[in-house]
């Protein structure tokens, strides 16, 4: 039986305002980009609770990124400032923990950067894919 | 040493940053010793901001400087030519043999005008 | 051993009690064992004479009570406060937790708390403790009297004291000390210099001794949400009794995020951590990164600053920079 | 238990060419709470949606799922679709298969198994959604302009012609502001006072607008639609209603030595006084410091005069509170002070001086007619300097001066250099800049003018230090294209001051919640698209108070700004976007950390009664989102550590579920 080529699962949140929308722009120009990628749509990247993430990878989740609008362009003019202290803050925990800190990222992409939100993506799954399976996170507490 | 190193260790022992002069020449419009220099404060600023430190280093300008500080309370930038000035000067004068000023030269200077102070500071200045 | 005894906290809580300032006063008594204390409040002057203790082992941070007790309580209830605590105390009157009306602290200096488990690992069988100035004197069943010098058994966080200064109180009790320059980061930092699979290693190590016991959080001054998400079936991650081996990791990553910029450092949740799990490691591992990116930061320093995670320069770090900044530090 | 309906588009073949629509529609169909699905080639049609409406009443659906191209493209038709089907419009989730699936996707296995995923992240949200209502506010059909400079004067006249009330409030006596102090106006050198009293009088003649001069605003409640405010009347000690501005008081005073504010101090005016003869309200106003009267009770003589009887010395401060749908702040700009440039010899001598103060020594009603004469001496100067960016572009000395471009000040000192050599050809000029910076229309080619016209004497280099030696300045300088240092004994020296906000400003903005940046400047809810409006909803900028201006500018976004109020004004009601915040009070803490993210200040406190379990009753402190302040970023829910703030349509347990969906 041949192995089953291994594909990780990536979870993206992205802004409704600008990620998501670049993300949409990626698609309307056809830029290709793993199928392992699923987008959730948030109002805004500061939307994102550390819970979700985690929740990911509590359901096996092999990457997580997170998308918003470029510092200051913040459809909400402040939301992504707190974002890039709350992630800074939880990823630079999980990297504290032994977690492989390619699994995290967060990736500012506009409405007009179609073609960087098809290269984050891209870059992202080589990434996690050459990481392999996220072991980590659900063994932390299992010695064995 | 290459004009790049050169650059940094003037620019890292100055402690301040070149880029940040937007070029008003306020620096110069205060400076006391402007007559006296070849090379004036926002010259020193823009030739050791593009690495042209050769010609700085041989001029008789290092020593004009009077280290008042005027151009370093005034400058508007926080780039403060006197502290580039005195980086440079130091680079110069940290050669061997580079000293400019000698124990033996203090006894000609010494005369009722002349405050002792200055001739202390003088030394210290002009001397690794 | 402490320079402020117990006389002297007794004759001013039975001094307020009696002219009327408080009605109450929040303490310690003595549990089980002597060096198992437990907080108590007392309402009359006898109870106080009766059962009042304060010693080494007095570590206790009294401020998360003041939630549950002003409330309650007519009039005002007397707390007594050690450096520590009163970093806690005034975290807590930032995030309005209790009526600052109804409370009277009284300030007190600390010269470090001893460890239980420290002590424990010395000798066995204690039957009971008498405090002197050269150090303690442990009554044993098995090896007699043994003098124990408070260095030897000082907890971990008081080793490295963050500060002995009171920065909240209406009275102090002798003299306020200063804020320390601490050596507390050097553990985070040791960790910080460790493979990532060294730190996994470590880390795996310790979190796989946690029972999910919910000491560190109902200890913790900073965890007195009315609901905690951990109890909340509509949060979606409620657990109380863990399904999976990953829920552990979760609660303690949630819970030090929870409380980051807010948590004081006082060190209750690896006091009370029935396991000895250093959670205090994974709080100041925060309190560090929140020191290095965005300033030095000290929650509960004063009342009404704002923390670092509910605030933002134009400028910050990117979070691929703070990775960065490790690097170049390492 | 919801009853959801899969609806899955093929979009002609731009999705059914990568995913197998039908196997996506089967799929979801196992899927829990999924009573019926189907697909169709383009659901956005009249047939699709059509089909939508159908279904709903057939399968008694309470849910909908359409999976097809970007939520951002169909989401509202989609939305109206299942509001004509009866259902509640936030009860239809988008699944996108086309934008972020079979676009972007070459392979159909590949394509189908991710829309099949995608599928279930929706029906796991709609599962948990709720029917959810735009809150409804009335809209109070009237506006207030917070400062009656130039800003406020436009924006107030273009909305009371649009036919709403408007109220302005002032701090000084008089509208008018800086642009009443000026002599002429760049580029085209119209007098001022020409252009501006005509509007003023404008403002006191429109039967829409009220004002209250020398009054100021002390609060701030309410939102969008809602602000209540009150306005302090500060007592003149003269009744507005009689006083007809005859000036008999004024010429009568004996206390005549006091600052002339009008004038940057540079002449004298009595205690009680009129700020200039077209001031608006034409009203006497008694400076309570200066009036003997007042102080110790002896004179009374302005009160003898007054024709009128409008002399008042017991009037108090007067609070009135007034209902607004739209808020303007105008508050304008100042000058900075020049006392910490001890290289200017600012405050040593008189004859160095600020471009506002010179606008006054060459106006026609200014302290010397419009002579242009010495503050010391009164003599006429021969060698003029002007000294740019005194303040401006400073970034070490943020004590001192200020980081950002005053803007205004090249084409201002172009005028005045040009001004004064076109009156007094003997005067020799000297500009000394760093950049000239003319970046409008008919800037440059004024600015060419008054060097190759006029022949002022531009001199690239900044002047290092002013020295006053007897009755001339040793001015010092560089010049830095003929690398020589110069000396010039001037007769006069003026400093291009940078600006900056009015004080008034910050305590404003914090009263209504609205942004600053570091500068105290107000920051726009969008930098270009939404730049005369603030962050929080029904606050609007107008004029230097948003960022430095000259008058056309200003002008513009006096009116941008009124017309952006009259849109809101002529609202009856506002609808809000129902995915807000909100707070629920039994989990709430009170910690306030949601107050301190939320860009909109939509969070309030209030201490409430909860009964307890055990029969007591407890008061706590607990947060309160108001849904038409609340634009739902979702920043609070994140900062919350009790997970008692949640967002409707983004609820905390929709994203688990999604998420749970996508990672099954």
């Amino acid at each position: 039986m041949q192995m089953k080529e291994y594909k990780p699962l990536i979870v993206a949140f992205c802004c409704n305002w600008c990620s998501y929308a670049g993300a949409d722009l990626a698609g309307n120009n056809r830029l290709n980009y793993p199928a392992d990628v699923k987008i959730i749509r948030v109002p805004c990247s500061c939307r994102v609770n550390p819970m979700f993430i985690l929740r990911a990878f509590q359901r096996g989740a092999d990457g997580v990124i997170l998308c918003g609008c470029h510092p200051g362009d913040c459809h909400y003019t402040s939301g992504n400032y707190y974002t890039r202290r709350r992630m800074a803050m939880l990823f630079s925990m999980l990297d504290y923990l032994g977690i492989e800190r390619e699994r995290t990222r967060v990736e500012w992409v506009s409405a007009a950067e179609g073609a960087k939100f098809a290269a984050t993506m891209n870059d992202f799954v080589e990434k996690v894919t050459a990481l392999g399976e996220n072991k980590r996170l659900e063994d932390l507490r299992c010695k064995r | 040493m290459n004009k790049k190193n050169l650059r940094e260790e003037i620019v890292l022992r100055a402690g301040v940053n070149p880029k940040k002069c937007m070029k008003c020449g306020k620096c110069s419009g205060t400076c006391p010793a402007y007559d006296e220099m070849e090379y004036h404060p926002h010259q020193f600023v823009n030739m050791v901001d593009t690495g042209d430190i050769e010609p700085l280093l041989n001029s008789e300008s290092l020593y004009k400087c009077l280290t008042c500080f005027a151009c370093v309370e005034r400058c508007p930038r926080g780039v403060e030519p006197a502290k580039l000035i005195e980086a440079v000067r130091l680079s110069a004068i940290r050669k061997q043999g580079a000293n400019r000023m000698t124990p033996n030269d203090v006894p000609a200077f010494v005369d009722e005008d002349t405050p002792q102070q200055l001739l202390v500071s003088a030394f210290r200045k002009y001397t690794k | 051993m402490q320079k402020i005894t117990r006389d002297q906290l007794i004759t001013k809580a039975v001094e307020l009690l009696s002219n009327g300032t408080v009605s109450a006063v929040l303490g310690w008594k003595k549990g089980e064992f002597d060096y198992d204390i437990t907080p108590a409040v007392f309402t009359t002057e006898e109870e106080i004479n009766n059962g009042f203790v304060y010693n080494d082992f007095c570590g206790a941070n009294f401020s998360k009570y003041l939630v549950a007790k002003t409330k309650k309580l007519e009039g005002k209830i007397l707390v007594f406060l050690k450096p520590c605590d009163s970093y806690s105390f005034n975290q807590l009157l930032t995030e309005h937790r209790f009526d600052r009306e109804k409370v009277y602290a009284v300030g007190i200096g600390c010269e470090g708390m001893a460890d239980v488990v420290k002590l424990k690992n010395k000798v066995d069988g204690i039957v009971s403790i008498d405090y002197n100035d050269d150090g303690m004197y442990v009554d044993t069943l098995y090896d007699g009297t043994v003098k124990v010098d408070y260095a030897e058994v000082m907890a971990e966080r008081c080793i490295n004291c963050k500060s002995k200064k009171c920065v909240a109180y209406d009275e102090l009790l002798g003299e306020d000390g200063e804020v320390i320059d601490s050596a507390r980061f050097d553990e985070v930092a040791s960790l910080e210099a460790m493979t990532p699979d060294e730190r996994f290693a470590f880390w795996q190590g310790e979190l796989s001794r946690c029972i999910r016991c919910n000491a560190c959080r109902d200890a913790c001054p900073a965890c007195t949400c009315e609901k905690c998400v951990f109890d909340n079936p509509g949060s979606g991650v409620e657990n109380k009794a863990p399904v999976t081996s990953f829920e552990e990791q979760m609660f303690h990553i949630i819970r030090a995020f929870h409380v980051a910029g807010r948590c004081t450092d006082c060190g209750e949740c690896s006091r009370v951590c029935p396991q000895n799990i250093p959670l205090h490691l994974l709080n100041r591992k925060f309190i560090k990164d929140m020191n290095e990116c965005y300033g030095e930061y000290q929650a509960g320093a004063e009342v009404g600053s704002r923390a670092p995670l509910v605030d933002y320069t134009e400028g910050d770090l990117e979070p691929g920079e703070v990775f960065e900044r490790g690097e170049n530090d390492a | 238990m919801q009853r959801i309906g899969v609806f899955v588009c093929w979009c002609g073949s731009n999705i059914a060419g990568t995913v197998d629509v039908k196997a996506v529609a089967q799929a979801l169909k196992l899927e829990p709470g999924v009573v019926f699905s189907t697909d169709y080639q383009y659901m956005c049609s009249q047939a699709g949606q059509n089909m939508i409406i159908d279904a709903v009443k057939e399968h008694n659906l309470t849910g909908i799922v359409v999976c097809s191209c970007s939520p951002r493209m169909h989401e509202a038709t989609f939305r109206k679709t299942a509001a004509a089907a009866g259902l509640n419009p936030y009860m239809v989730e988008i699944a996108n298969i086309r934008e972020q699936c079979s676009w972007v996707h070459k392979e159909m296995p590949i394509g189908t198994e991710k829309a099949i995923i995608l599928g279930k992240a929706a029906v796991a949200k709609v599962n948990l959604n709720t029917p959810l209502t735009p809150g409804e506010s009335p809209v109070t059909k009237r506006a207030l302009v917070i400062g009656g400079g130039i800003a406020g004067i436009q924006t107030a006249l273009d909305i009371a012609d649009a036919g709403f009330p408007v109220d302005i409030v002032e701090t000084k006596p008089t509208i008018g502001g800086k642009m009443a102090q000026l002599d002429k106006t760049f580029p085209t050198l119209d007098c001022a006072a020409c252009i501006l009293t005509p509007k003023m009088v404008d403002v006191a003649q429109h039967d829409k607008i009220r004002i209250f001069s020398y009054s100021e605003v002390t609060e701030v409640k309410g939102f969008v639609g809602n602000f209540d405010v009150t306005i302090k009347k500060k007592a003149r000690f003269v009744d507005e209603t009689k006083c007809t501005g005859c000036g008999d008081c004024v010429d009568k005073c004996p206390m005549k030595k006091n600052p002339n504010e009008f004038n940057m101090g540079m002449d004298n005016r009595s205690a009680i006084y009129i700020p200039f003869a077209q001031a608006v309200p034409k009203v006497a106003t008694i400076d309570a410091g200066a009036c003997t009267m007042l102080k110790k009770g002896k004179c009374g003589l302005c009160s003898k005069v007054c024709g009128a009887g409008a002399i008042d010395y017991t009037q108090k401060d007067q609070f009135i509170e007034e209902k607004y749908g739209a808020i303007v702040v105008a508050t304008g700009f100042n000058p900075i002070s020049m006392d910490k440039f001890d290289e200017y010899a600012y405050s040593q001598s008189k004859d160095v001086i600020t471009s506002l103060e010179f606008e006054r020594l060459t106006n026609a009603a200014g302290p010397t007619q419009g002579k242009l004469l010495r503050p010391s001496d009164g003599k006429h100067p021969h060698k003029i300097v002007f000294v740019q960016c005194v303040g401006s572009r400073c970034a070490s000395c943020a004590e001192k001066g200020k980081e950002y471009c005053s803007k205004i000040c090249c084409m201002y000192t172009a005028k005045h250099a040009m001004l004064t050599r076109d009156k007094y050809p003997d005067t020799e000029v000297y500009v000394f800049y760093i950049d000239v910076r003319t970046p409008g229309k008919n800037f440059d080619e004024f600015y060419r003018r008054a060097v190759e016209e006029y022949g002022v004497n531009y001199i690239k280099g900044m002047v290092g230090k002013i020295t006053p030696e007897g009755d001339v300045l040793k001015v010092q300088a560089s010049d830095l294209i003929s690398n020589k240092q110069l000396h010039i004994d001037a007769d006069l020296v003026v400093l291009a001051a940078a600006i900056e906000p009015d004080k008034s400003a910050r305590p404003l903005a914090t009263m209504l919640t609205a942004s600053m940046d570091t500068n105290d400047f107000f920051t726009e809810a969008h930098p270009k698209l939404r730049p005369v409006e603030s962050p929080t909803a029904g606050v609007f900028l107008s004029g230097a108070c948003q960022g430095p201006k000259d008058i056309p500018e200003t002008v513009s976004q006096a009116g941008a700004a009124a017309s952006k109020v009259i849109g809101l004004l002529c609202k009856d009601k506002l609808t809000g976007n129902p995915c807000v915040a909100s707070s629920n009070e039994m989990m709430c803490n009170g910690c306030s950390s949601c107050e301190r993210v939320c860009p909109y200040g939509a969070i309030t406190y209030t201490d409430k009664e909860f009964r307890m379990p055990d029969r007591t009753t407890q008061v706590r402190r607990v947060a309160s989102v108001n849904p038409a302040v609340c634009q739902g970023c979702g920043c609070c829910t994140v900062a919350c550590p009790s997970g008692a703030m949640d967002l409707r349509g983004f609820a905390n347990n929709q994203i688990m579920a999604e998420v749970d969906a996508i990672c099954k």
